[in-house]
């Protein structure tokens, strides 16, 4: 990723700036690498994240509402409640509280035989798959309680159906149209996320790469190379519009009367 | 001779390890002036100690990115970056020379009379106060005033330095145990104006250590506990405003006559005012745009910006050199940097010019491969790890000796954490040596740490670092900060935050050399430097560090500062800038 | 309507069911909703049990307590002998082959996400019978016994109709083949041309698979047809049980007087003649149910001891029960066999049994001379598919 | 209705508690929380060491730690950063309060007027080309990232149209506050104001067109156009009345999380000393009580604002009251 020699730096010498041509399409970051390489390669991680949180978030939040919504009782209060408490912390802030923390674990993190790594892709992933999971699970585990008290249901119980089959044989394919709903919605949502998280330095860490922290090296060198900042910054309005007009979409065509409060 | 005050032109988050303070001889600050001045002249906008004589009035607006780290006290502050202030608002007995360049480090009197030369085998230093000096709130400066500064020190309980500096005064080690009950009556004693400071031992560092803003002079009756603003000083400004998360601000001391101009001159500005909050790249466009006068050091401008600053402003930058070195430091007791061949490897691989231009280009920083900045006593220009080797510069990296050591050391293949903080150039430099030691045939991956968190865990051998960033600023030249502190077996404690010897390095010959020089250095300086010129080359020899480069700073101010002063002990004298 | 062949399949004893409401800050229960409340009566095994009583009497909560979807609050059902009331989830699981729902909403009742062929096979799934083949199979036979065509094996229950989907459901709760069917109204949300061939359905595959029926319903010219005998709740009590016919023929209970009078009737001489017993008022709140005997709010022979006595359900010979204190249709000798209670001498209780107009009550109500099930059998044959005939 | 928000009361009470608790706990999990760095030096005595871990309570079980720093915090509120001692950290977050709330005050005014237009403006086109091109606007402004928007405008504005006619009149980034100088204080958060609005003129546009679509069906809307009431009175009288419900709840949801800080980047990258900027300064680093009083600003206005819009929601519609 050095380029040794290559990126002129310093005083009295010129950073490259944009060539619009194959080499530094849009010129080097401070370190003289190709920006338009790192943008390509950026974006890789940008997606893993985002498409990775969303899938854990909703898979997450779909069996907690699941869970809650099918055995109601203090299952469901302790849910809720645990949910209020995610939604009441400012989402950006929640983010970064526990993102400070697992980054500065200096050697990761420690679970019996999984070992996280500071710098893995995973940190930033699951963050940000965790403050989303109560926009998933409030509307999700409201349709659990209702799907739960239709007749099928209580038709597949007196056959002597396990509560398994319950939630995940009658009452899920119920509810995973919402979800199905909401995933790119979601996506938008934790590309947007993990950009804000990584120009903060706090979501993808070095020397891995994505548009969100092209920008934050690109905010030092705004000025000077402004592209540095601008190109990921494009990338993401593509993504995020693109992943938010396939969500209206997916909408319009299998739940027409959701509205969805999805932000970024 | 005393020296630099240490804030790494960089960041004000991790003051610390830059704020490196240790006395040295008399002898040697004489040393270092010459040092520093020869240093000075090469460097291509260095300030000369001619101030020319701006006219007075205006305001001097400063910003930073935040507000000084720790606490507004001055007894407790421990940063440049208040001490620029505390200077002018506050006097101790003695001063650094208020001067730009090498004159700067020179010790002169200020409230006291005249520079006292210890008696006693170096246990009695007798000072005379000047009379009539009266701090901003009117009160006249009286020996009690002094007593009582000094007995506030211990009983504020957390001033850094208490029990390190100023427990050398009898007394001061029983205060440190028991602050409150603090009494110094057998330390210093007052007769009339004669004020008495009778040390536990002898310490030849005493004179700096009290020119230094801890021992500033404060009215009797302060509170002994943190302030949240300096009280009343002595000096040409004194504070109206301390808002950490907005400004700080001096104006004009309506008491304040000069009594010596070398220890404490007039200001020229009618006040300066320190804002917070923005970043530095924002800093860096109000400097271009006249919205802003300086850029604290604490706040290091982005090396994207320096061709510009150094083409359209180039009348307004202004690069001095420090005495200091930025490093990484192996850990020379786990492999595979155990082992000498390994570690002299990565050393010849380097490619410091790549380092430099990380940094800021070759204008900012010199390549090096020794522990001792130049100018430092002791210094001799030593480089073995280079293609050509005897010069004692460095020219290039020689990859294949680096290549044919590994292999010899057998160490070929074995995973390496290269430790680095989230400053930008730091990561880089971590990103850098990530991809060398991978060249090399090493299994590197970077660990980047926050600011606050990763000097303190590189220190720490429970963490069992191999290979981390970090620099030091000398704070006075003397080589025993850089060889003793950094690399001495006495400086590395095991399992603990504040190991300053992050090598883990003991080399049982060396250090009786250090030894040795130490002794020696207290009756003659010039041997104890040449044992010095001797440690440094044997611990480069070692290897115990990959040395980068030795830095330079660069301030930019706004087109209507005249006047620029740059002392190597205060960096840029405010007070010596006009705005009109 | 043999009533007395057979051994009981089914005892319910005692059986109460109530549902708390909860209120305010910490959702202390401030009130029981009394759905269920003190029932006892049992069916015999291949008999067919009608119960009947308007919305919200507690028919259905009683059907869903027997099968166990609901935990009754006290008392005992016993299913051959063994009680079931206090069994957990996996004590009941092989009960569940042994007795099946049919639900009232044939929408509702069927998972809109799930094939037609996966809904019937999940009971065959869930206890394991059979390999994959074997269930598709049995599936297709179960289509074709219902008067579905087994190609419907693959479609979604949206795309069929109200009755036919109400054969899909009959279908599942026959898989396992069980002994006991509780229908909780099954044909009342279908079309009145479609009840018909689904009662049919239901008559023959009693007959095909010996099935026992707890059949609810909430007017009693459905159950007529199909029941050996007829339960009567009103407000969580059972308040009447007879043989089918003879509850028609001689109605104790004000209350199931005032059904039967409702019952239509096809023949326009009869039903002019019929006196029409026009219930006031609302059914009382289940919450605070009405003290004595539940229905004398609302009585026309509403006498003090009505307010202030609870009637027992008490035998009137033949196999007929009833709670009340004014029964009707019954002579002082059977009165003064059955004492209804220490206060209600048979001589007070003929006294007072005058209603202010006794003619209606005086003599049997009328009621069509329809034999059980033939007449319907002639109007349609169930085994040719609705589509065709309509 | 009395039982529901004394019931949502208790609840809010409850889960700020637990916020109290869980951030405490996050950060207490973190190495190098500790103050003894920033105040202590680089080689401190022992002594020194465990005088300031004394003087904040660090000697002490967690619990008593925790209570200390609560009780520093509501009752003498003289609990301090880490960072900096003279750094009060509940007049910290009072005087950083008020750029927030001049910064979301401003915003939000600009979002509802233009979301309003944006939103009826599509209903009245239609069918036109209009419509769909306002709502892929729309969507732009949802999909852009506010601090890259904010950077871009700071590229503009600061730096390469600076010194023209167009932006010669944006002052430095910074703040001034309204007391101080109005005038300077409008012009120095009109940039802010606009970059921060972006997103939510998208998004409330999007949803205020939907929810006028949606009650276009109502019977209430079409007695009204039977009734020969004009175009313009039945959009606005009628249809934009009741579409307003949905848009002031979302409002209210998001002004609350925007003053409680959610505006954290928005101010950091134009420098306002407001609460977000504070909680990010001290975020990075790891000054605990200053992130913990941020926090516990942040999660009250979140909660309140949760607790009012679910208050006057159960007013609107009682349905959902026993929820």
């Amino acid at each position: 990723m050095i380029q040794q020699g290559g990126g002129a730096l310093g005083i009295g010498e010129i950073p490259i700036g944009p060539t619009w041509q194959t080499n530094y399409f849009i010129g080097a970051d401070a370190q003289g690498r190709d920006v338009m390489a790192r943008v390509l390669y950026g974006g890789r991680a940008s997606l893993e994240i985002g498409i990775g949180s969303a899938l854990i978030c909703c898979g997450i939040a779909l069996v907690l509402a699941l869970l809650a919504g099918f055995f109601r009782g203090p299952i469901d209060a302790l849910l809720s409640r645990l949910m209020d408490l995610i939604w009441a912390f400012p989402v950006y802030l929640l983010a970064i509280s526990l993102a400070t923390v697992l980054l500065t674990k200096p050697n990761g993190l420690q679970w019996g035989f999984v070992h996280v790594d500071p710098s893995s892709l995973w940190v930033p992933t699951a963050i940000i798959a965790l403050v989303y999971v109560p926009y998933v699970f409030r509307p999700v585990r409201g349709q659990v309680l209702s799907v739960r008290e239709k007749e099928y249901v209580e038709a597949a119980i007196a056959q002597g159906a396990s509560n398994g089959r319950l939630m995940f044989g009658e009452i899920l394919p119920n509810v995973i149209t919402t979800v199905i709903v909401m995933l790119p919605l979601m996506i938008a949502t934790t590309v947007l996320t993990e950009s804000a998280l990584s120009f903060l330095s706090i979501g993808v860490q070095p020397p891995k790469a994505s548009w969100g922290t092209i920008i934050d090296d690109g905010q030092s060198l705004l000025y000077t190379r402004p592209w540095v900042a601008i190109a990921p910054g494009i990338m993401i309005v593509l993504t995020v519009l693109s992943l938010n007009v396939l969500g209206d979409g997916v909408r319009d065509a299998l739940d027409p009367r959701a509205k969805l409060r999805m932000r970024g | 001779m005393g020296g630099g005050t240490a804030i790494k032109p960089r960041e004000g988050m991790d003051f610390v390890r830059r704020s490196v303070f240790l006395g040295v001889s008399t002898m040697l600050v004489v040393a270092l002036v010459a040092g520093c001045g020869g240093g000075g002249k090469k460097s291509s906008k260095t300030t000369g100690a001619t101030p020319s004589a701006g006219a007075k009035g205006g305001t001097l607006i400063t910003r930073a990115n935040a507000a000084p780290s720790g606490s507004p006290d001055p007894q407790v502050n421990y940063t440049l970056q208040e001490w620029q202030f505390l200077i002018i608002t506050h006097d101790g007995l003695v001063a650094f020379k208020r001067v730009g360049g090498a004159e700067g480090t020179k010790l002169v009197p200020d409230l006291a009379t005249a520079i006292p030369t210890p008696t006693d085998n170096g246990l009695t230093y007798k000072f005379t106060l000047r009379s009539g000096i009266k701090f901003s709130n009117g009160k006249t400066v009286t020996p009690q005033d002094v007593k009582y500064t000094f007995e506030r020190l211990f009983k504020i309980g957390t001033s850094p330095n208490a029990g390190t500096w100023y427990n050398a005064i009898k007394g001061g080690d029983a205060c440190v145990k028991t602050p409150k009950t603090c009494d110094l009556s057998q330390g210093i004693v007052i007769n009339g104006n004669d004020i008495t400071f009778h040390l536990a031992k002898p310490d030849p560092e005493f004179l700096f250590q009290i020119a230094l803003p801890f021992a500033f002079v404060l009215p009797s009756g302060t509170p002994n506990k943190q302030l949240n603003i300096p009280p009343a000083g002595t000096g040409p400004y004194k504070w109206v405003q301390y808002a950490p998360n907005k400004q700080m601000m001096i104006t004009r001391n309506p008491n304040f006559k000069v009594w010596n101009k070398d220890a404490q001159p007039e200001g020229l500005p009618d006040s300066i005012v320190q804002k917070f909050g923005l970043s530095v790249e924002a800093e860096v466009t109000q400097v271009e745009n006249g919205q802003t006068d300086w850029i604290a050091n604490a706040d290091s401008i982005p090396s994207d910006r320096l061709n510009e600053l150094s083409s359209k402003y180039a009348s307004q930058v202004h690069i001095n050199p420090l005495l200091a070195t930025w490093y990484f430091a192996f850990n020379t007791r786990i492999p595979p940097f155990n082992n000498l061949k390994a570690r002299q490897a990565v050393n010849y691989a380097t490619d410091r010019s790549s380092l430099v231009k990380i940094y800021g280009g070759p204008k900012l920083a010199i390549p090096t491969c020794q522990v001792l900045p130049p100018n430092m006593p002791g210094y001799k220009p030593y480089c073995p790890y280079t293609v050509n080797p005897g010069s004692g510069k460095w020219t290039g990296p020689d990859m294949a000796k680096a290549q044919q050591l590994v292999a010899a050391s057998g160490t070929k293949g074995m995973a390496v954490k290269v430790n680095s903080d989230t400053t930008d150039v730091d990561k880089a430099f971590g990103t850098y040596f990530v991809g060398l030691l991978n060249k090399l045939g090493y299994k590197a991956t970077p660990q980047f740490l926050s600011n606050d968190i990763q000097y303190p865990f590189i220190q720490n051998s429970k963490n069992k670092v191999p290979f981390a960033f970090s620099d030091w600023f000398a704070d006075y030249p003397a080589a025993s900060d850089f060889l003793n502190i950094l690399l001495g077996c006495g400086s590395f404690h095991p399992n603990s935050n504040s190991s300053p010897n992050i090598a883990e390095f003991c080399n049982k010959g060396i250090q009786a050399k250090m030894d040795n020089a130490a002794t020696v250095g207290v009756k003659n300086v010039q041997q104890a430097n040449g044992i010095w010129t001797q440690v440094d080359k044997e611990v480069t020899d070692q290897a115990p560090w990959v040395a980068m480069f030795n830095p330079k700073l660069l301030d930019f101010v706004s087109k209507r500062v005249k006047g620029f002063q740059w002392s190597p002990q205060w960096y840029f004298l405010l007070d010596q800038a006009s705005v009109k | 309507m043999s009533v007395d062949g057979g051994t009981p399949l089914v005892e319910v004893d005692s059986l109460k069911k109530y549902f708390p409401i909860r209120k305010g800050l910490l959702s202390r229960e401030v009130a029981r909703v009394h759905a269920v409340d003190d029932v006892t009566f049992s069916v015999r095994e291949g008999e067919t049990l009608g119960l009947v009583g308007e919305s919200g009497c507690g028919k259905s909560t009683l059907g869903r307590t027997i099968v166990r979807l609901l935990d009754p609050t006290s008392g005992d059902v016993k299913f051959r002998g063994r009680s079931i009331a206090k069994l957990g989830r996996r004590g009941l699981r092989p009960l569940r082959r042994e007795m099946q729902i049919v639900f009232q909403d044939p929408y509702a009742s069927l998972n809109p996400r799930k094939r037609v062929g996966s809904i019937i096979a999940a009971p065959l799934q869930i206890h394991g019978v059979g390999d994959r083949d074997e269930r598709k199979k049995q599936v297709r036979a179960l289509l074709a016994t219902v008067g579905l065509s087994p190609e419907h094996y693959n479609r979604f229950p949206h795309e069929f109709s109200g009755g036919q989907r109400q054969r899909i459901g009959v279908a599942r709760a026959l898989a396992l083949r069980p002994k006991l069917i509780v229908a909780d109204e099954p044909v009342s949300a279908l079309d009145v041309s479609i009840q018909s061939q689904m009662l049919n359905l239901l008559d023959d595959l009693q007959e095909e698979f010996q099935l026992t029926y707890i059949f609810i319903a909430h007017d009693l010219g459905v159950v007529r047809h199909v029941s050996d005998r007829i339960a009567v709740m009103y407000l969580g009590k059972l308040v009447e049980l007879s043989p089918a016919e003879e509850l028609y023929e001689r109605p104790i209970m004000p209350y199931t007087e005032a059904l039967l009078s409702a019952v239509p009737i096809p023949d326009p001489d009869l039903s002019d003649q019929r006196e029409r017993i026009v219930l006031q008022g609302d059914v009382p709140s289940p919450i605070n149910p009405p003290s004595g005997c539940r229905f004398h709010p609302r009585c026309r022979y509403m006498t003090d001891i009505c307010v202030q006595v609870e009637p027992p359900l008490v035998d009137y010979g033949n196999g007929h029960l009833a709670a009340c204190h004014h029964p009707l249709n019954v002579d002082k000798e059977t009165l003064d066999r059955a004492r209804v209670s220490e206060r209600h001498t048979p001589a007070a209780a003929d006294e007072h049994a005058k209603p202010e107009d006794p003619s209606g009550a005086s003599q049997p109500v009328p009621t069509p001379d329809i034999q059980r099930s033939s007449v319907v059998r002639r109007i349609v044959d169930y085994s040719k598919r609705p589509e065709e005939q309509t | 209705m009395a039982v529901f928000i004394v019931r949502r009361s208790i609840g809010l009470i409850a889960v700020l508690f637990a916020i109290t608790v869980l951030t405490f706990l996050i950060f207490f999990a973190t190495p190098g929380v500790d103050p003894t760095r920033a105040l202590a030096g680089r080689n401190p005595t022992p002594e020194t060491v465990a005088a300031i871990k004394h003087q904040f309570g660090l000697d002490r079980s967690l619990p008593v730690q925790y209570l200390l720093m609560m009780k520093r915090l509501f009752i003498s509120r003289d609990l301090v950063s880490y960072g900096n001692q003279a750094l009060k950290v509940v007049p910290a977050i009072t005087s950083a309060a008020p750029v927030t709330f001049s910064l979301v005050l401003g915003a939000a005014v600009i979002w509802v007027v233009f979301a309003i237009l944006t939103g009826v403006l599509a209903v009245i086109l239609k069918g036109t080309i209009f419509d769909p091109l306002l709502m892929i606007l729309a969507l732009i402004g949802i999909s852009m990232p506010v601090f890259w928007l904010g950077e871009v405008a700071n590229l503009v504005t600061q730096d390469r149209l600076h010194n023209t006619f167009l932006f010669h009149w944006v002052p430095p980034l910074g703040y001034t506050p309204l007391t101080s100088n109005p005038w300077q204080w409008f012009l120095h958060l009109v940039i802010p104001w606009i970059t921060l609005s972006v997103l939510y003129i998208g998004f409330y546009a999007r949803v205020l067109r939907a929810n006028l679509l949606d009650v276009e069906n109502e019977d209430y809307v079409r007695t009204a156009r039977a009734k020969g009431l004009s175009e313009r009175r039945v959009l606005l009288k009628h249809m934009l009345r009741t579409s307003l419900i949905t848009f002031v709840s979302l409002f209210g949801l998001d002004f609350g999380v925007l003053v409680g800080g959610g505006a954290l980047l928005t101010e950091v990258v134009f420098g306002l000393p407001g609460v977000g900027k504070l909680t990010y300064d001290s975020l990075v680093k790891l000054d605990l009580p200053v992130i913990m009083a941020t926090v516990i600003y942040g999660a009250f206005f979140i909660t309140i604002a949760n607790a009012l819009v679910d208050i006057v929601y159960a007013r609107l519609d009682p349905r959902i009251r026993p929820a």
